[in-house]
């Protein structure tokens, strides 16, 4: 039975305890129940990733419909991959928020954040896992629409403001991917994605297609915030309850950047993208000004939350520029770093939101002698930071590493250069925190008052990501492993795909995939 | 048929006539009041002649009890809201054009 | 010695590594209890140091020691390798660990530091971390040890915590992790693109297939990459160092985090490039003079300043600069120059940055020119001065004639006259700069106006500081005598050899 | 001729989408963005139910008689997204009434001034 | 005969063009709103001409009904006119044009329109529309497709209308007022109750037939659920938000909304429980076409709750806030 049903289960499970979340009303019930359900979907997406990696792909055909008329579901190495990182966040920030959103979060709206969180979840597994065009905008608007709802909750009313201009954003984007699925409609008469991909294939320079390419494109570049559209992201991200920060930061860019590669890779393809197109050198080129500018913009910024916000802009650079190189490395890049930056910005937005917790502000002069008074938050910070900077041993180190050969694989050295040049950014900005909270005194006016570490709750699912961020840094044969085979088999079907056109043979329904499947095998 | 044809065009044809020149006064009226007079003309007599017209064309069937249900609808809603909306304007402190002093009818000139 | 026989012979690097880490924790358990912390760092100390005889006895003996940890990329992971080269280095870095105890804790108590535990508590973190250097098996374990050492010195830089240590942290912290990532990782990336390993291998993983201009760039990067050797224009993060507390000055900044880097290039030079490969680039030569210029220009800005530890900073810039073209020279009578002078600068130049402690301590003096008549007052401290001073000049019977011997005997080899100058140039300098402090400690007096408030009360500093000073000095003259195990150490790298 | 008759309800089409773009990015009153918002959306849809049209079909349901049927596909994925149109608006709308809660005006420039940027 | 129908087709393009012209540059938003209504009814009548009954069925009913009301009703609080734009409007402009041109770009290759060989016609939709009446034993093909065949979608549909509810909620909470208060409703007008409670049960038997008529014409959960929420609408207009709260608290609206998507659910966990997939109605019963007979009304059942739940529980918590001083 869970056999059977492992595809759809993390999508169905959150979807059917949101509702259930909302019945039970009290606050700490539905905050049990939400973390409880949130981590069965975690053991169940990790069920998924090691039957994906050992099956390489699994397809669920939704009310028994085959596709491409029922809607489909595939899981293989890269969404299995991209949604275990987002349900063991999703469960550690559940953890977290409990204590965190007392202080951000009216009381009566407690159950509606867990409710809303939920909804978050589903809508983020619906968009990994399912294989219909049309399905992935719904699901994105249910993510959509829960995430403005839990920008909104917080207590600042600046908050407000930020979630109308991420949901007017939010919304035209979302509109230009239905224009561009539209037009691919139009043109192909399918909606399944392996479907489109075959048919797609046999209009090489349609206008519409092409047309359809770039809305989908600048529709999804919205959504995951690629510069010059991420002018919504940092006061969203600043201005949001620090769980909610804490949750989007390592989840829903990255889901969306996941929605770009699975696009360019299982539907365009990347003759079709990057030969004929010239996307990657439009992608390179924002990436790396992305990395810059962004990362300059950190630098300057006063409030914490708004730094680590435009950094993490920068660092979707990064994963947008491993996926314009164009090789399974790069491709690999960008998927390692997919994940190892949730575990690096959801342990910083937690440090910083016990910081919130209890001093009630993040300015950077609000730092100033927690070193001392917060020992632990700030270790968590600082380790945190380290690896957003990319010192060995951590994280940040594995994915800069691979990012960096993956550039010099294809003789970009000045692409690599630009990589470890925008890193000294984060030196400066990840340097200016904790220089206040180890070397500066805490300010005559705070010493009356009574800052002590936070709770438990709070810290445990911080330590947990740091102590990942380390671990991860160390032992790197689990992300490698499962970003290596999830690129390889990228690459793969596209390349079938792409030889059959050349073949000028038409396979039904899925035969190709099994063909990808022999010769991965 | 054919008559019925003739009869149900010369229906529909006045209905028409009827909602554009409710249209028309509902543009040229200079108060509110009268306003409220040009469009209560479209909603009444106008939905009358082009549901009579269209009921016409059908064959006696589902569509014709359903026709007629719509209108049944609109004698009864549409009167109201006007009743409601002039009702309102009153208890709102709006006058009428005779009412309102020179220096009103000026201003609403402009 | 025979302590360890019981063990692995390849667990004697773990432990050296994990020696000092343990004793980093142990201080902080034992923080409150200053005596007992203090005791804890100096047994550490002492362990390290008999541990790293062990593994000298090893290598001696022709045993080889190696290590694989862990491994963090496919087929790429951090693993260790003993060689005599870095053999020497962890010799120097252990013993003086002994030594800048003793006198740290006789100079931290003098001048009532604050936060010693978290002091003690780095300092033998970066120790670790040297040892780690010393031992790497390849550039990846290199670099991430080089890492941990720029971040485990920063609290040390910052220790004091006002504006001026913050700034000066600032630019240590700025230039070192910028050249590191920015070069060095760029630089250890592009040769793993090139050949597919990092190993350090004799004669070095490039071979004629590699395209030599690209070889040109990495060098430069990898000169550049390690900050930590100061080739200007990257020197500034020195002297920007010295507002830490003596002992780290003396340690870190004369001996192990500087020559961490000159170390790392002479590895890079000896085991990537090999001393034959480098011949053929084009970027040698150039580097070579910007070396040369680093050693003449940062001998006139020593002679400008007045300030004692920024007078010695300098000078070090200068010194690490030695090292540098004696790598670059590409012989192997150089090399074994360059490997030489890592440890006869480190014992000449720590005695001198125990002295400016002393002096710090004793008298609260730290300009030069507030010194005259100092030496009545502090004879064995300005003696000590004095023995540092003639051998970082090279004059006999110090330790250091015998490097700057080799490194002219090498430019003479490859007909390099002009760094043959640079070198006799640089040895007047070095006298133009450092005899005249002991010369005017001992036969000026003080004027009227410039003698502090407690003048008549000034004596020579507590007695761990002076123990320190004796033994530094001591060395220095030991080694002109006795330096043929040091030798005989160098001679066992490959391509690299005294004759 | 028959290039303009194949095409000129997509062109209408676009410059609907465009007009209800515009409102969006030009409008400085958050209502009026949202009408913007929802009748860029509902343009969209035209393009949609326009692509599902076959010239002589009737409505998708079963009748007596007909053969050719115009494409139901269409039809489904545009009722999803009207509903998925109205919640967007609802909260949105919401958002506007907060909005004129915290700051007193719901004109983009004003609010912009009351708080620092960021 | 398809001339004529084309002209008809291309007046009410051109009037919604010029709605949405006048849209633009009205700063009156009383009429701005009220335009958009017209332009939603608009666009239901081409809807209707493209054979999209159903779509025109649900535009007419949430772009002119609901929507219209919500922007209304935010009006009230938030003043009818807008204020002259500061900054400048080259950029926006700019970014349009480029927008339009290169979907005008990508219509030169689009299938003409209209004509039944183009690829829409050809691949998918043949199945749905030859097979479903065998498959799914409906006549109307969207309800088949809608429910069974892109089941997901709708539950996912049903899911967002639940997560406007949470947001607005959140956002805006449902305030119930202490005192009664004299104005509330619109007490004076005598003749507006009599109508409006004669009309009420009439509006909510309509709502069930299009609930339960939608397998056969146009219709189905989702209208039939915003047309029920109008009638609740109507009636706390009238009567005023407390006696609206007596007969359906927003309390009980919340635990509606969620056991509607409950039972939307459940029908897929019962099918899974068969044995068979997620929303598998074929599994419901022994016969496949019966099966698909009872989820079909049963998944339709829970849209429709959820939808009017939403719906009604949205308008509470916009009614609520909204000041009577301010209504016109």
């Amino acid at each position: 039975m869970l056999e059977q049903h492992l595809a759809a289960l993390p999508i169905i499970l959150p979807l059917i305890a949101a509702p259930i979340a909302l019945i039970l009303g009290r606050s700490v019930l539905s905050w049990g129940f939400a973390t409880l359900v949130s981590g069965l979907a975690f053991l169940l997406s990790w069920q998924l990733l090691s039957a994906a990696l050992s099956e390489g792909v699994i397809s669920y055909a939704v009310g028994g419909w085959a596709p491409p008329w029922g809607i489909e579901l595939r899981v293989d190495a890269a969404n299995a991959f991209v949604l275990l990182a987002v349900t063991a966040i999703s469960t550690l920030v559940l953890v977290y928020s409990k204590h965190s959103i007392e202080k951000e979060v009216k009381a009566t709206n407690h159950t509606l954040f867990y409710t809303a969180h939920l909804l978050c979840l589903a809508g983020l597994s619906g968009i990994l896992i399912t294989g219909d065009a049309f399905n992935l905008f719904v699901f994105l608007e249910i993510s959509s629409l829960a995430t403005y709802t839990l920008v909104s909750l917080a207590s600042d009313r600046r908050c407000l403001t930020a979630a109308f201009r991420y949901l007017v954003m939010g919304t035209i984007g979302a509109t230009f991917i239905l224009i561009g699925v539209g037009l691919l409609y139009m043109k192909t008469g399918t909606l399944n994605m392996l479907d489109l991909a075959e048919r797609i294939d046999l209009y090489d320079s349609s206008r519409t297609i092409n047309t359809g390419l770039a809305f989908i494109m600048v529709g999804v570049s919205i959504k995951l915030a690629l510069f010059p559209l991420h002018m919504w992201l940092p006061p969203a991200y600043t201005h949001a309850p620090s769980a909610v920060s804490a949750f989007l930061a390592s989840t829903a860019t990255k889901v969306a950047v996941y929605v770009m590669i699975r696009f360019i890779f299982t539907v365009f393809g990347i003759d079709h993208v990057f030969v004929d197109m010239g996307m990657g050198i439009i992608l390179m080129v924002l990436a790396v000004v992305a990395i810059f500018k962004c990362s300059y913009m950190a630098t300057v910024q006063s409030n914490v939350k708004t730094v680590l916000a435009y950094s993490s802009v920068a660092q979707i650079g990064y994963m947008i520029l491993g996926l314009s190189l164009v090789s399974v490395s790069g491709l690999m890049a960008s998927m390692i770093h997919i994940f190892n930056h949730a575990l690096m910005k959801g342990a910083l937005f937690m440090a910083v939101g016990a910081v919130f917790y209890r001093v009630g502000s993040v300015e950077i002069k609000d730092f100033a002698g927690l070193g001392r008074k917060m020992p632990l938050t700030m270790a968590a910070f600082t380790i945190a930071g380290l690896s957003i900077i990319g010192v060995p041993l951590t994280v940040g180190f594995v994915s800069k590493w691979y990012l960096v050969s993956a550039a010099l694989e294809q003789d970009q050295w000045l692409v690599a250069a630009f990589v470890l040049v925008g890193s000294l950014f984060a030196v400066m900005y990840i340097g200016r925190v904790i220089e206040a909270a180890y070397f500066q005194k805490l300010p005559e006016s705070r010493s009356s008052e009574d800052i002590k570490e936070v709770s438990w709750l709070m810290l445990v699912p911080m330590w947990v990501l740091v102590i990942a961020n380390i671990y991860f840094g160390i032992d790197t044969s689990l992300t490698t492993e499962a970003a290596n085979s999830a690129s390889e088999w990228l690459f793969q079907t596209n390349n079938m795909l792409e030889n059959k056109v050349m073949e000028g043979e038409v396979l039904e329904g899925h035969a190709i995939e099994e063909k990808a499947q022999e010769v991965s095998s | 048929m054919d008559f019925l044809d003739i009869v149900s065009s010369i229906l529909l044809l006045a209905g028409v006539f009827f909602g554009l020149s409710g249209a028309v006064g509902l543009f040229r009226f200079p108060d509110f009041f009268t306003r409220i007079h040009a469009a209560s003309v479209t909603d009444s007599i106008a939905a009358i002649l082009i549901i009579g017209g269209l009921l016409l064309q059908t064959s006696f069937d589902l569509n014709t009890a359903k026709l007629v249900f719509i209108l049944l609808f609109l004698l009864v809603t549409s009167p109201t809201a006007s009743h409601a909306l002039a009702k309102s304007a009153r208890h709102g402190g709006l006058l009428t054009l005779a009412e309102s002093s020179p220096q009103d009818k000026q201003e609403s000139a402009k | 010695m025979n302590l360890w026989q019981a063990l692995e012979p390849a667990q004697l690097i773990t432990l050296s590594i994990c020696v000092p880490f343990v004793g980093a924790l142990l201080v902080i358990v034992t923080g409150k209890i200053p005596n007992l912390r203090e005791a804890v760092t100096l047994i550490t100390a002492a362990i390290l140091f008999s541990i790293v005889l062990a593994i000298t006895d090893y290598t001696f003996l022709g045993t080889t020691l190696e290590l694989d940890v862990i491994e963090l990329f496919p087929g790429l992971g951090i693993s260790f390798n003993v060689e005599p080269l870095g053999v020497l280095f962890a010799l120097v870095a252990s013993f003086l660990w002994i030594v800048t105890s003793i006198y740290a804790i006789g100079y931290m108590r003098g001048h009532n530091e604050i936060n010693q535990t978290r002091f003690f508590c780095c300092f033998a973190l970066s120790i670790s971390s040297v040892m780690g250097i010393c031992f790497s098996g390849n550039l990846l374990t290199l670099f991430i040890f080089y890492e941990v050492l720029t971040l485990s010195t920063y609290p040390l830089v910052t220790h004091a915590g006002n504006d001026a240590a913050k700034q000066g942290g600032r630019v240590y912290l700025g230039i070192l992790l910028s050249t590191s990532i920015v070069f060095l990782l760029f630089a250890i990336l592009g040769t793993y693109a090139l050949t597919g390993t990092l190993d350090f291998r004799a004669g070095g993983i490039f071979d004629d297939s590699h395209n030599k201009v690209v070889l040109s760039v990495l060098l430069v990067l990898f000169c550049y990459g390690v900050g930590k050797a100061a080739i200007m224009p990257f020197h500034r993060w020195l002297p920007a160092a010295m507002v830490a507390p003596t002992p780290v000055s003396a340690l870190l900044h004369a001996v192990a985090v500087v020559k961490a880097g000159v170390f790392s290039i002479l590895k890079i030079v000896i085991y990537i490039f090999g001393i034959e490969g480098l011949k053929d680039l084009a970027t040698t030569d150039i580097m070579l003079y910007i070396g040369a210029a680093t050693i003449v220009l940062s001998s006139c800005i020593a002679m400008s300043k007045d300030n004692l530890k920024a007078r010695l900073a300098y000078s070090t810039v200068s010194q690490l600069s030695y090292i540098v073209v004696g790598a670059l020279l590409a012989s192997s009578i150089a090399s074994a120059g360059a490997a030489l002078h890592i440890a006869t600068h480190a014992v000449g130049k720590i005695t001198l940055f125990f002295c400016a402690g002393a002096i710090m301590v004793a008298s609260h003096k730290k300009n030069i020119s507030d010194m005259a008549g100092l030496g009545r007052k502090m004879p064995i401290t300005f003696a000590a001065f004095t023995v540092g001073a003639i051998s970082i000049i090279g004059l006999p019977p110090m330790a250091g004639t015998w490097s700057k011997w080799y490194l002219a005997i090498g430019a003479l080899e490859t007909d390099k006259f002009i760094i043959v100058a640079v070198l006799m140039v640089s040895s007047l300098l070095n006298i133009a700069y450092l005899l005249p402090i002991p010369i005017k400690a001992f036969f000026s007096k003080p004027a009227e106006g410039a003698k502090p408030w407690r003048w008549s009360q000034t004596k020579e500093a507590p007695l761990p500081i002076l123990i320190a000073l004796i033994v530094t000095s001591g060395c220095c003259l030991a080694m002109f005598f006795y330096l043929q195990p040091l030798v005989d150490l160098i001679n066992l790298i490959p391509g690299v050899s005294t004759k | 001729m028959s290039f303009i008759l194949d095409y000129y309800n997509y062109w209408i089409v676009v410059f609907l989408m465009m007009a209800g773009f515009y409102i969006v990015i030009s409008a400085n009153n958050l209502v009026k963005k949202i009408v913007g918002l929802n009748i860029f959306q509902t343009s969209v849809f035209m393009l949609y139910i326009s692509m599902g049209k076959v010239t002589g079909g009737t409505a998708p349901i079963v009748a007596e008689g007909v053969t050719q049927y115009s494409n139901p596909l269409p039809h489904v994925l545009i009722l999803t997204a009207i509903v998925v149109g109205v919640a967007t608006t609802a909260v949105g709308l919401a958002l506007v009434v907060r909005i004129k809660r915290a700051y007193g005006t719901v004109e983009e420039n004003e609010f912009d001034n009351k708080d620092d940027v960021i | 005969m398809a001339e004529f129908i084309d002209l008809v087709l291309l007046a009410m393009l051109a009037m919604l063009a010029l709605t949405a012209l006048r849209i633009i540059f009205l700063k009156d938003l009383f009429a701005v709103v009220m335009l958009f209504g017209i332009y939603s009814f608009l666009s239901a009548l081409i809807f209707l001409n493209l054979d999209a009954v159903d779509v025109a069925f649900t535009e007419a009913s949430v772009g002119a009904g609901i929507s219209t009301v919500l922007m209304l009703v935010t009006l009230a609080m938030t003043g009818r006119k807008e204020k002259q734009s500061t900054h400048s409007s080259l950029l926006p402009l700019f970014v349009v044009l480029v927008t339009g041109a290169a979907l005008i770009y990508g219509t030169l290759d689009m299938p003409p329109f209209g004509h039944p060989d183009n690829p829409v016609h050809q691949h998918v939709a043949p199945r749905y529309i030859e097979e479903s009446p065998k498959e799914v034993g409906l006549p109307n093909m969207v309800t088949s497709v809608l429910a069974s065949y892109r089941g997901f979608d709708t539950l996912g549909e049903t899911v967002v209308v639940f997560s406007a509810v949470i947001g607005v909620l959140s956002l805006l909470g449902v305030r119930r007022k202490k005192k009664k208060d004299l104005e509330s409703g619109l007490e004076t007008h005598r003749v507006l109750h009599v109508v409006a409670k004669n009309i009420i049960p009439l509006v909510i038997l309509f709502a069930l037939y299009v609930q339960f008529h939608g397998d056969f014409g146009p219709g189905g959960g989702f209208q039939a659920g915003v047309i029920a929420a109008a009638a609740f609408i109507l009636y706390a207009l009238v009567l005023g938000l407390p006696k609206a709260f007596a007969v359906v608290g927003p309390r009980f609206l919340q635990w509606m909304a969620a056991a509607g998507v409950l039972l939307y659910a459940s029908v897929g966990l019962y099918s899974m429980y068969k044995g068979g997939q997620f929303l598998d109605y074929n599994q419901l019963a022994a016969d496949p076409i019966a099966g698909q007979h009872y989820g079909i009304i049963i998944i339709e059942l829970g849209v429709g709750i959820t939808v009017f739940a939403v719906m009604l529980n949205i308008f509470y918590a916009f009614g609520s806030q909204a000041e009577r001083s301010n209504v016109q």
